[in-house]
C-alpha cells in the first residue's frame, strides 16, 4: 500500500550539521506528494535519500518493501530523480543521446533501448527535437528531457526537485501538464517547492519541513491554513476563503 | 586533496583535462609556439589532483586531441600537431604533471612545495619542448631559446604566482563542498 | 559562447555521417601520417580527397573555417620563421630579412600538411557523436592489457561535455566582473586570480552535481555496446583511402 | 529627466539569432520598473545593454545623457548589474573582502573603499557576517551580498535580473524590503522577472517584451489586462478584479 516508508530517518552531514532530524514518511503508490518548506529546510536532502544519493545516518528507507542502502541500483532504477537544474543533468550530445544514457547504463537490449527512449520521446512530445543539441533547448525543454530521460529507466516513483524554477507561464504549463499526464498513468510523483501557489489544487498529500523535520503533513484543506508558521506563503486563493484555482486554465 | 571516492576523482580528472583544453582556446600567437593558460591549468591540475590522477587528466586530454578533438593550442587537433613544432611541450605536460603531483602531494600542502613542484614540472616542459622544437625546425640551440623559451617566461612567472595564489583557496573550497555520492 | 561549434557533432545523413567510426578513425589517422610524410605530389593527392570531404559536408564549411581563424595567424608565423631560419640562396640580396627561396618552399609545404591535418579531424569531428567516438575508442583500447578502456572513453566523453559548460561560465564570470570595472586593473596576476577563483568552485561544485546526476542514472563502467555496423561501401572508401596512401608512399 | 533612453536599439548574436528588435524606451530617474516576458523574450539581453556588457549592433543607448559605448566604465559605475546566478558573482574570499572588489576596481582610498564597504553591508544588514564564507551563505543571504556588492560602487541605477529566483518567502521579502528601501533612496530600479505576482503592485512602470521586441509599456493598471496575450499569467487579485495585494504582509 504504501511505497515509500521512511521510519525515524536523520542525516548528519560530514560537516557536523544536521540536515535530516528523525523523519517518518509514509507515500502511498499512485499518490500525488507536494513538500514544502524554507530554503535549507531539507527538502532536497529528504529527496536524495530515496534513490540512496544520500544514505542515512540513523534510521531507514524503504522503497517498495527493499531498503535503499542494501540495493542501491534497484532503487535508484525504482525511483527517477529529475534535479533542479536541469543542465548539470544532461549528458548526451543530440537529446535522443541523452535520453539513451539510462537504459544503455542498464545494459539493456539495443532494440529495447531503441523502444523506450522513442516511448519516452513520444510521451514528453519531445520527438521532433529529437536530433538537436541539448543545450540550445529552452529553459521549458530542457527540464522536459530531464524527465524524459529519467522516464525511459521506467521508475515507479518520479522524485522532482523545484521542477518549475526559473521557468516562464507557458514553460510551466509544459511541465505540469506532463507530469499530471505520468500520475494519471499510476506514477507516484513526489516534487518539492518552496512556492506552492502552482501546484496545490494537484496536490493529494501536502509535506511541510522545517530544520530537518516534518513539521505537519496531510491533505491540503488540513495543511494550508498552518502554512504561514512555517514561511511558506498561503495560495492566493485560500488567503479570500475561495476553493483552490489551477494555474493551467 | 583529501582521498575522494574514485568515482569523484574520474571527474575532477576529466573537469582538468577540459580546464586545460579551454586554456588552449585562448591562445595568444607570438610565434610558432602561442602563449596560452594551457601549460596553468595542467600545473593546477597537478597540484589539485596529485600525480596518479594528474596524469591520468592530461593523458586523455593528449589522447582527446591525438584523435582529432580541437583541444590543442588555437583550437585545432590531430597527431600533426604531436609531430608539429610545439609536440614536444605537448608531450612534456605528461612527466611534467606527474612531477608537479608528486612533489606537491604532501599530508600538509605547503606553497614552498607547490613553488618547487611547479618549477621543477615547467623545467621539464621546455625541456621537451625545446629538443622536439629544434629537431622539427634544424634551428640552432640559440635560435630555439629565442622562439620557444625566453618569450614565455615572464607569462609563465606570473601563472606560477597566479596559481600560488589559486591553490589554496581551491583546495579549501573543495574540502568544503558537499562530498556527494557513496 | 556556447555556441562552440567546432566541438560539436553537427548532425547529418550525409555518407561521412554513416561511415563506421572505427573505418573513419583508422582512415584519418592513416592520412595524417601519410601527409606527414608526403611530398608536394602525395600532397596534391591529399588535398583533392579533402576537398572531396568538404564538398559533401557543403553548408558547413563556412563554419569550419571559421573556426580556424586562430590557427590561420598561427600558421604564418610558422611560416615567417620557417622561411627566415632555413639557410640558402636568400631572396632579398640587401634587406636585412633573411627570406631564402629553400626556407620559402619548406615553410609552405609545412602549413599546407598542418592544415589539411587539421582540416581532417574537423571533418572527424564534425561528423561523429561523442558515444560513437567513445565505442571506437574501446574497440581500439580492448586488446591493451593494463588500460582501462571503459574508464577512459567515459573520461573523454565528459571531457568533451565539460568544454561548452566552462567556457560558458568563463564568460558569465567576465560579465560579473566587468559589472564591477575589473578592466580598470591592467594586473594580469589580479585578472588571472579573480578569474580562476570563483571558475574553479563553480566548476567543481557542479562537478559534484554531476556525478550525483550519473549515479541516479545508475552509471557504471558497463553499459549497453552501441552497435558499429560496418558495410560494403565503408570498406570501399578505407581500400581507397589505403590504396591512396600507399601510391604516395611507396615509389 | 530620463536617466536611462534607448532608441531603436537592435542586438545580433555572433551566432546569427536576432536578440533584441528596434527597442525604444525611457525609463524617469527614481522610478521602479519591471520587464516582464516569456524566457527567451529578451529581458536579460536588453539589461546588459545599459552597462555595456552588450553594445549594440543598431541604435544607442544613453545613460545620464552619456551614451553608454563611448563611456564604458562610466556607464558601469552608475548602473549596478545584480545576476540572476549570485554564485557567478561572488568572488572574494569573505563578505567583506567581496564587497570590497568592485571600491578596490575603481582604485578608490583605501579609508573610502572601508567607508563605502561598511555603509552597504549595513545596509544590507549583513555587518554579522563580514568575515563569513560567501559561498556558504543561503539563497537569500548570497543575493543580498550581490546587491550590496553592486551598491558600494555608488551607482545611480540599481538593473536586478530576476532577483526573486529559487528564493523562498522570507528570502523573497528581506531582498523585497532593501530594494524598496533603496528605491526610497532615490535609486532608480531596474528589474526583471518572468512571474510578475510578486512585484506587480511595486511596479511604476510595467514593460512587455516578446522576441526581442517591446510588446507593452505603460503604468501596471493598463498593462496587466493584457498580460495573458504575451504569456505572463495575471496576477491572482486581479484576476477577481481586486486591488493588487503587496507579497509583504
Ligand atoms: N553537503 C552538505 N554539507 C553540509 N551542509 C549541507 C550539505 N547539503 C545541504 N546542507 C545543509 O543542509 C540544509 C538542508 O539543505 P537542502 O538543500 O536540503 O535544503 P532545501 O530545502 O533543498 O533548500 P532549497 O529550498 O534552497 O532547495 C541546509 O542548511 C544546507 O546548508
Ligand atoms: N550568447 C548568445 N548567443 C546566441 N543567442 C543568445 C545568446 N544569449 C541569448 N541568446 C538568445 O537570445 C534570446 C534572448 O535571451 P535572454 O537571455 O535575453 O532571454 P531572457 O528573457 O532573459 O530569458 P529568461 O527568462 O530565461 O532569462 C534567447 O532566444 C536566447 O536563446
Ligand atoms: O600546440 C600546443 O597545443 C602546445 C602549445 C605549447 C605552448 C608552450 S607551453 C610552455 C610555454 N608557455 C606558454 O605560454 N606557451 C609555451
Ligand atoms: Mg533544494
Ligand atoms: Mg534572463
Amino acid at each position: 500500500m504504501h511505497i515509500i516508508k521512511i521510519q525515524n530517518l536523520s542525516h548528519r552531514f560530514s560537516g557536523g550539521s544536521l540536515g535530516l532530524d528523525n523523519v517518518n514518511l509514509n507515500i502511498r503508490e499512485g499518490s500525488f506528494t507536494v513538500i514544502t518548506g524554507e530554503n535549507g529546510s531539507g527538502k532536497t536532502t529528504l529527496l536524495k535519500h530515496l534513490n540512496g544519493l544520500l544514505l542515512p545516518t540513523s534510521g531507514s528507507v524503504t522503497i517498495a518493501g527493499k531498503s535503499v542502502s542494501t540495493n542501491l541500483i534497484e532503487s535508484r532504477q525504482l525511483v527517477g530523480f529529475v534535479f533542479q537544474n536541469p543542465d548539470l543533468q544532461i549528458i548526451g550530445e543530440t537529446v535522443f543521446e541523452d535520453v539513451a544514457f539510462g537504459p544503455r547504463n542498464l545494459c539493456l537490449h539495443p532494440q529495447e533501448v531503441q523502444r523506450r527512449v522513442h516511448e519516452a520521446l513520444s510521451d514528453l512530445n519531445l520527438l521532433a527535437m529529437a536530433d538537436r543539441r541539448p543545450h540550445l533547448l529552452s529553459g521549458g525543454e530542457k527540464r522536459r528531457l530531464a524527465i524524459a530521460g529519467v522516464l525511459a529507466m521506467n521508475p515507479r516513483v518520479l522524485a522532482l526537485d523545484e521542477p518549475f524554477s526559473s521557468l516562464d507561464y507557458p514553460g510551466f504549463k509544459q511541465v505540469l501538464e506532463q507530469i499530471l499526464a505520468l500520475h494519471r498513468k499510476r506514477h507516484t510523483i513526489v516534487l518539492t517547492s518552496h512556492d506552492i501557489e502552482k501546484v496545490a489544487v494537484h496536490a493529494e498529500h501536502l509535506v511541510i519541513m522545517k530544520n530537518g523535520k516534518v513539521a505537519l503533513e496531510g491533505p491540503p484543506d488540513h495543511v494550508i491554513p498552518e502554512l504561514e508558521h512555517f514561511g511558506v506563503r498561503k495560495p492566493c486563493p485560500s488567503r479570500w476563503g475561495k476553493p483552490l484555482e489551477s494555474w493551467l486554465t | 586533496m583529501k582521498p575522494l571516492s574514485p568515482f569523484k576523482m574520474m571527474i575532477y580528472a576529466s573537469l582538468c583535462a577540459a580546464l586545460t583544453a579551454a586554456g588552449a582556446l585562448i591562445a595568444i600567437p607570438v610565434g610558432p609556439v602561442p602563449i596560452v593558460l594551457q601549460n596553468f591549468f595542467v600545473m593546477i591540475t597537478g597540484l589539485l589532483l596529485g600525480s596518479r590522477w594528474g596524469l591520468a587528466s592530461v593523458g586523455i586530454y593528449l589522447l582527446a586531441g591525438v584523435m582529432g578533438f580541437p583541444v590543442f593550442a588555437g583550437g585545432t587537433g590531430g597527431i600533426g600537431r604531436i609531430m608539429g613544432p610545439t609536440g614536444g611541450y605537448l608531450i612534456g605536460y605528461l612527466p611534467a604533471v606527474w612531477l608537479i603531483g608528486w612533489i606537491s602531494h604532501r599530508p600538509k600542502p605547503a606553497p614552498l612545495f607547490d613553488l618547487i613542484a611547479m618549477l621543477c614540472g615547467s623545467l621539464i616542459i621546455y625541456l621537451f619542448g625545446l629538443s622536439w622544437l629544434k629537431l622539427i625546425t634544424g634551428m640552432n640551440l640559440w635560435k630555439s631559446l629565442a622562439v620557444g623559451m625566453i618569450p614565455f617566461l615572464p607569462g609563465d612567472a606570473v601563472k606560477i604566482a597566479a596559481a600560488l595564489a589559486v591553490v589554496p583557496i581551491v583546495r579549501r573550497t573543495i574540502g568544503e563542498l558537499p562530498p556527494t555520492g557513496h | 559562447m556556447a555556441h562552440l561549434t567546432g566541438f560539436s557533432y553537427y548532425h547529418g545523413n550525409t555518407l561521412l555521417h554513416r561511415i563506421d567510426i572505427r573505418i573513419k578513425l583508422l582512415s584519418f589517422i592513416l592520412l595524417t601520417l601519410t601527409t606527414l610524410a608526403a611530398d608536394t605530389p602525395g600532397l596534391l593527392l591529399i588535398s583533392s580527397m579533402a576537398s572531396a570531404a568538404l564538398v559533401i559536408l557543403k553548408d558547413r564549411i563556412f563554419r569550419i573555417f571559421y573556426e580556424l581563424r586562430f590557427f590561420m595567424i598561427f600558421l604564418i608565423f610558422i611560416f615567417i620563421i620557417q622561411s627566415i631560419s632555413t639557410p640558402g640562396s636568400s631572396l632579398f640580396q640587401h634587406r636585412l630579412i633573411p627570406f631564402t627561396w629553400e626556407g620559402i618552399d619548406l615553410g609552405s609545404r609545412l602549413i599546407w600538411r598542418m592544415l589539411l591535418i587539421v582540416l581532417f579531424s574537423m571533418v572527424l569531428v564534425s561528423t561523429s557523436t561523442a558515444s560513437e567516438t567513445k565505442e571506437a575508442l574501446k574497440r581500439f583500447f580492448r586488446p591493451v592489457p593494463f588500460i582501462p578502456e571503459e574508464r577512459l572513453a567515459m573520461m573523454i566523453t565528459l571531457m568533451i561535455r565539460f568544454i561548452p559548460v566552462i567556457l560558458e561560465q568563463i564568460h558569465e564570470i567576465q560579465d560579473a566582473q566587468r559589472a564591477r570595472c575589473v578592466e580598470k586593473k591592467k594586473n594580469p596576476f589580479y585578472r588571472i586570480k579573480y578569474l580562476a577563483i570563483p571558475l574553479f568552485r563553480e566548476l567543481f561544485e557542479s562537478a559534484g552535481e554531476l556525478s550525483e546526476a550519473l549515479e541516479s542514472r545508475c552509471f557504471s563502467e558497463k553499459s549497453t555496446p552501441i552497435t558499429l555496423s560496418s558495410s560494403r561501401i565503408d570498406w570501399l572508401i578505407l581500400a581507397f583511402v589505403l590504396s591512396g596512401c600507399l601510391v604516395i608512399l611507396l615509389p
